[in-house]
Formats: structure tokens, C-alpha cells, sequence
């Protein structure tokens, strides 16, 4: 419950951070601070569906882990893609 | 004995976290990851003293990931340092 | 037994603590980059090992103690090494205390 | 349950803190090694909520590999942060965006607060068959058996997203191998690292697959920490980076999924369905398409950090 009020302030900071931040690196990290509230929030959710003798419902769980390593490549690839378009913009310059 | 080892996890992990504030005051990139590098200590002292206190002992496996990888971090942090590299130079 | 168990469990993780708290003031308080690393690694080498060492008695089996002794070495380990390599990056980037 | 009580609130109060000074701390290098910072607490989170396989996931993908992602492209893009301060948005964006997100944050807080009560829980549903799969961890048996299509098509994402970096790369680079280490410049100290670490990770990446089956771990954690191993080496210049357009590459990113397809596919002719398991063969299938999508997951994590080609292939 206290992590779930944590989970739901990451996405309220995160989002903020996307829609305010110019620079693109800041704005991928923010966005991964939302992601990571809502991870939470799943967390909060298995932890309450606790049964069957388990600490915690396994079908959340299994699909925030599917979720962060989705986050991970979503991350190199915005990188990536932000890294050329300064490589890009360079060029443009001179 | 379990809530002591709980406690204990709680004041290193409080007392790790005031040494973020060199995160927040630097000066140089090199301060910061030193906090990072003492709350990564911290956060894997924590663990253990959670999976005792627990009775979890997987949870000595995530202190055991976070000490191998602890030194990923600054690794990527030195290969890109700044100063003068001859490759930098070509590069940009 | 048990009696004495506990109190070195005690003893052994309130000095961890302690010298987790030595190494945060050092790196708060200490006036340049390099003392600052010089109170980093005695948290990591002395906290992290005394609670370590405080644990052990309630490892889980052989195997769980060595994978206690194992996590500090590692540590330890790559606690050198990053450390000197932060020393190298200090003197190399000339950041100035 | 007191002492329980006390860590968990300054777990809060210190990812609440890392997190608003991620957003508000000014400098880029500070934002992303509060990132790091943030990865290592959640994973300790992730613990206390009794969720240690995706503890262990945090760890090494979130805050490890991530991290390193990150950081490095931090230093690399230093000198593009004063540029963008000219953009910096104006009061009324910014007061905008903060009631949004208030907005946002409080209606799942709301939600938080007024849950279903009693919660709805898949646990019994996902218990019940764990004898028959052979498999003690109920998270690998959600992952590979009740719900391995979704593991099949997260495998496809990684793929695709390696695609498209690779994409990035200018023409006359494609196919070429990407830049990751920087030459001995340190001193030795980044190579000792390199030769000293890998041969540990590797043990203990093979590890964390192996007790996957029973105990949290599985194979994107262990292929994780394998791949940072190998990224590693590369940056310490012990490895050269592999040409993407060498044969072994592409082989070993199809590897897994293939693997997992022609079980799923096998599913077809005896049990009756695609990606279910014959009776009794379930464990060692299962251990089987871990093994080989650890294998992928080392080369397909690595080759993501590692980032697109730099230069060409003749050289």
C-alpha cells in the first residue's frame, strides 16, 4: 500500500519530467521513471493477490519482469536514436 | 534477533542515503559516482541484512547480482571520462 | 550458545553500521576528491565486512556462508579496482578539489 | 513487524527523494546516476514486496545494464546540454504539466487507496499445475508455460529493437562492428577489472539461469549479468566488438527464439497446441528454451548496450 502510493508519485513525477525537460536523454530518463512507477503499482497488486501459500500473485510479477527488460531495449533504442540525431545536427551546423 | 537485523538494514540504508547528497552537490561527475559506489555497498549490506532477517535466502542472490555489477556502472563511467582521449578528439 | 551468537551478531553489525556512518560523513565532510575516496573504501571494506561477519553464524549451511564470504570479496574486489580507477579519472580530468 | 514498518518508509522517503532529484537536479551526468541509484533501490523495493525474481531482474537489467547504457551516453552527449537550455519551457507549461501530472498521480493513488477488496489473484490458478511442469518457481512456470507467448514475443521486441538500432547506423558502416572499447588509457585498472570479473559473472550468471527453475532467478536475469560480463571485456578492450554482419551474430540472436518456436511448433503435433508441453517432458523443455534464450539474451543484451556499428566492415 505505502509502495503503491510511491508507484503512483513516480508516474506523476515522471510524467512531468517528460512533458518539461528539453533535452531528449532527460526526457528518456523521466519517461523510464514512469515505467518504473507503474511497475510498482503491478508490485503492489501481486502483492496483494497473495494465495495458494505464495507471497504474491506470479502473473503480475512475470509481467513486470517481461516489462523491464521490454523498457531496456525501448531505452538503447531511444539512445540510440537520440545519439544520431545530435551526430545529425552536427553535421547540419558546420 | 530479526527485528534487530531489520532495524540494521533500515539506519545503512538512511545513512548511505545522506551520502547521496553529493549526488545532488558534486562537484566533479567522479563525487557522484562515489555515492553511488557507497550505496551500493550499503544497498548490498541492506540485502544481506534483510534475507537474514527474513529468513529469504534468495534474497542473498540480489545482494550477490548487485556486488558483481556494482563495478559495471563506474566501469562505463571511467571508459567515458572526461580528458583529453586521442579517439574523443577524432570522433566529435 | 545462542546467547553468544546473538551478541556477536550484535556487536559485529553495529560496528558495520558505525563504519558505514564514518564513511558517509568522510565523504560529505572530507575537502577533496581523493580523501573522499580514501573514507569511501573503508565503508566498503570494514561496514560491508563486519556485517558480513555478523551474519555468518545465521547463514543457511556451508554453502550460504560461502556465498556470504564470496558477496564481500567480490566487493572487496571490484571496490579496488573502481576506486583506483575514480582516482585515475580525478587526476586525469583534472578536477580540482 | 515494527522494524518491517520502519525500512519500508525510509525505502519510500529515499525513492521519492532520488527520484524528485532526478527531475529537478539540473545537471544531466547527476539526473542519470540518480537513475543508477533509483535501479538499486527499487530493487531492494522489489524485495520487500516479496517479488525477488523481478528483485534480481531490477538489478541487473534496471539499474546494471541500463545504467551503463545511460551513463555512457551521458558523457557522450555533455556538450549538447547547454544547447537545449534555451528551450527551457515556460511558467506556463511547467505549472501546466505539474497539474496533469498531480492529476495522474493522485487518481492511481485513489485507486491505490480504494482497491477491490478481496484482491483478485491468479496464485491458486498459477500453483496448480506447477507439479505436473516439474518447475518450483510459479514466476518460470508463468513465463515459459502458462504464459509463453509472451515471452516468445518480448524475445521478437529485443530483436526488433536491435534492428532498429542497428538501423541508425550510416550506410557505409552497416554491417560493420560497433565502438565500445576506448583503448588502454586508464592505466590497466579497467582491464584487471575486465579479466578478473567475467570468469565470477559468468558462474554466477549460469547460476542465477540454473535456480530459475525452483528459486527466483531464470534466464534474462542470468543472461543479464552474463551480458554485462561480455560488455565489460569489450570495454576493456580484451574482446574486439563482433562485426554484426558476422555469421556467428545473427546466428546466436535467432538461436532462442528458434528454439522456443520449434517446441511451440512440436506443440502442434502431441500435446495439441502451439507452446504446450507434452506431459511429463515439460521441465527439461523448459530448462532446454532457457538455456538457449539465455544464450540470446546474452548476445542480443550485449550487442543493444554496445550500441549501432561505428565502422565499416573493411576496416
Amino acid at each position: 500500500m505505502l509502495f503503491g502510493l510511491v508507484g503512483a508519485a513516480l508516474v506523476g513525477l515522471g510524467l512531468f519530467g517528460v512533458v518539461v525537460h528539453p533535452h531528449p536523454l532527460r526526457k528518456i530518463l523521466a519517461f523510464n521513471l514512469l515505467g518504473g512507477g507503474v511497475f510498482l503499482l503491478f508490485g503492489v497488486i501481486a502483492r496483494r493477490g497473495a494465495a495458494a501459500g505464495l507471497e504474491g500473485d506470479p502473473v503480475p510479477q512475470a509481467l513486470v519482469i517481461t516489462g523491464i527488460v521490454v523498457a531496456f531495449s525501448a531505452t538503447a533504442l531511444a539512445v540510440a536514436l537520440v545519439r544520431r540525431l545530435f551526430q545529425v545536427m552536427d553535421g547540419a551546423d558546420r | 534477533m530479526h527485528e534487530f537485523l531489520i532495524g540494521a538494514a533500515s539506519v545503512v540504508m538512511a545513512i548511505v542515503a545522506l551520502g547521496l547528497l553529493r549526488v545532488l552537490r558534486g562537484p566533479g561527475d567522479a563525487d557522484r559516482m562515489m555515492a553511488a559506489q557507497l550505496l551500493g555497498s550499503g544497498g548490498i549490506a541492506a540485502l544481506l541484512l534483510v534475507a537474514a532477517g527474513t529468513d529469504r535466502p534468495a534474497v542473498t542472490d540480489v545482494a550477490l547480482v548487485l556486488a558483481l555489477l556494482a563495478a559495471f556502472a563506474s566501469a562505463a563511467f571511467v571508459r567515458h571520462a572526461p580528458g583529453p582521449r586521442p579517439e574523443d578528439i577524432k570522433n566529435t | 550458545m545462542t546467547f553468544g551468537r546473538d551478541i556477536l551478531t550484535i556487536l559485529a553489525v553495529t560496528a558495520g553500521v558505525f563504519f558505514f556512518f564514518a564513511g558517509t560523513v568522510g565523504l560529505l565532510r572530507f575537502p577533496d576528491p581523493l580523501c573522499r575516496l580514501h573514507a569511501l573504501t573503508k565503508a566498503d571494506n570494514l561496514g560491508l565486512g563486519l556485517i558480513v561477519l555478523g551474519l555468518l553464524p545465521w547463514a543457511d549451511g556451508v554453502w550460504g556462508g560461502v556465498k556470504l564470504v564470496g558477496i564481500w570479496l567480490l566487493a572487496q574486489l571490484s571496490g579496488a579496482i573502481v576506486t583506483q580507477m575514480i582516482a585515475r579519472a580525478v587526476r586525469h580530468g583534472g578536477e580540482a578539489p | 513487524m515494527s522494524a518491517g514498518w520502519v525500512l519500508n518508509s525510509v525505502l519510500a522517503v529515499l525513492v521519492l527523494g532520488v527520484a524528485g532529484a532526478i527531475i529537478a537536479v539540473r545537471t544531466l551526468f547527476a539526473a542519470v546516476v540518480g537513475f543508477v541509484v533509483l535501479g538499486l533501490l527499487l530493487a531492494i523495493v522489489w524485495v520487500r514486496l516479496a517479488a525477488v525474481d523481478v528483485a534480481l531482474t531490477e538489478a541487473a537489467i534496471g539499474s546494471g545494464v541500463t545504467g551503463a547504457v545511460l551513463i555512457a551516453a551521458a558523457s557522450r552527449l555533455r556538450a549538447t546540454e547547454k544547447v537545449s537550455v534555451a528551450e527551457q519551457p515556460g511558467p506556463a507549461l511547467r505549472v501546466g504539466a505539474g497539474i496533469l501530472s498531480a492529476l495522474v498521480a493522485a487518481g492511481l493513488a485513489a485507486l491505490v487507496v480504494f482497491a477491490a477488496d478481496p484482491a483478485p489473484s491468479l496464485a491458486p490458478a498459477a500453483v496448480a499445475h506447477l507439479v505436473e511442469l516439474g518447475v518450483g518457481n510459479p514466476v518460470t512456470a508463468v513465463l515459459l508455460a502458462y504464459r509463453g507467448i509472451d515471452t516468445l514475443l518480448e524475445k521478437m521486441v529485443l530483436l526488433l529493437a536491435l534492428l532498429g538500432v542497428w538501423s541508425l547506423a550510416p550506410d557505409m558502416v552497416w554491417g560493420g562492428a560497433p565502438e565500445v572499447s576506448a583503448g588502454a588509457v586508464d592505466g590497466g585498472a579497467l582491464a584487471l577489472l575486465g579479466r578478473v570479473l567475467p570468469p565470477v559473472g559468468i558462474v554466477v550468471g549460469v547460476y542465477v539461469l540454473w535456480v530459475g527453475a525452483t528459486d527466483p532467478g531464470g534466464a534474462f536475469q542470468g543472461g543479464a549479468v552474463i551480458a554485462s560480463m561480455w560488455i565489460l571485456a569489450l570495454m576493456a578492450g580484451l574482446l574486439p566488438a563482433p562485426a554484426i554482419r558476422a555469421r556467428w551474430v545473427r546466428r546466436a540472436l535467432v538461436a532462442g527464439p528458434a528454439v522456443f518456436l520449434a517446441v511451440g511448433m512440436a506443440g502442434f503435433a502431441w500435446p495439441g497446441g502451439f507452446l504446450s508441453y507434452p506431459a511429463g517432458y515439460a521441465k527439461p523443455l523448459i530448462v532446454a528454451i532457457e538455456a538457449a534464450l539465455t544464450f540470446s539474451v546474452v548476445i542480443v543484451l550485449g550487442l543493444l548496450a554496445a550500441g549501432p556499428p561505428h565502422h565499416g566492415p573493411g576496416r
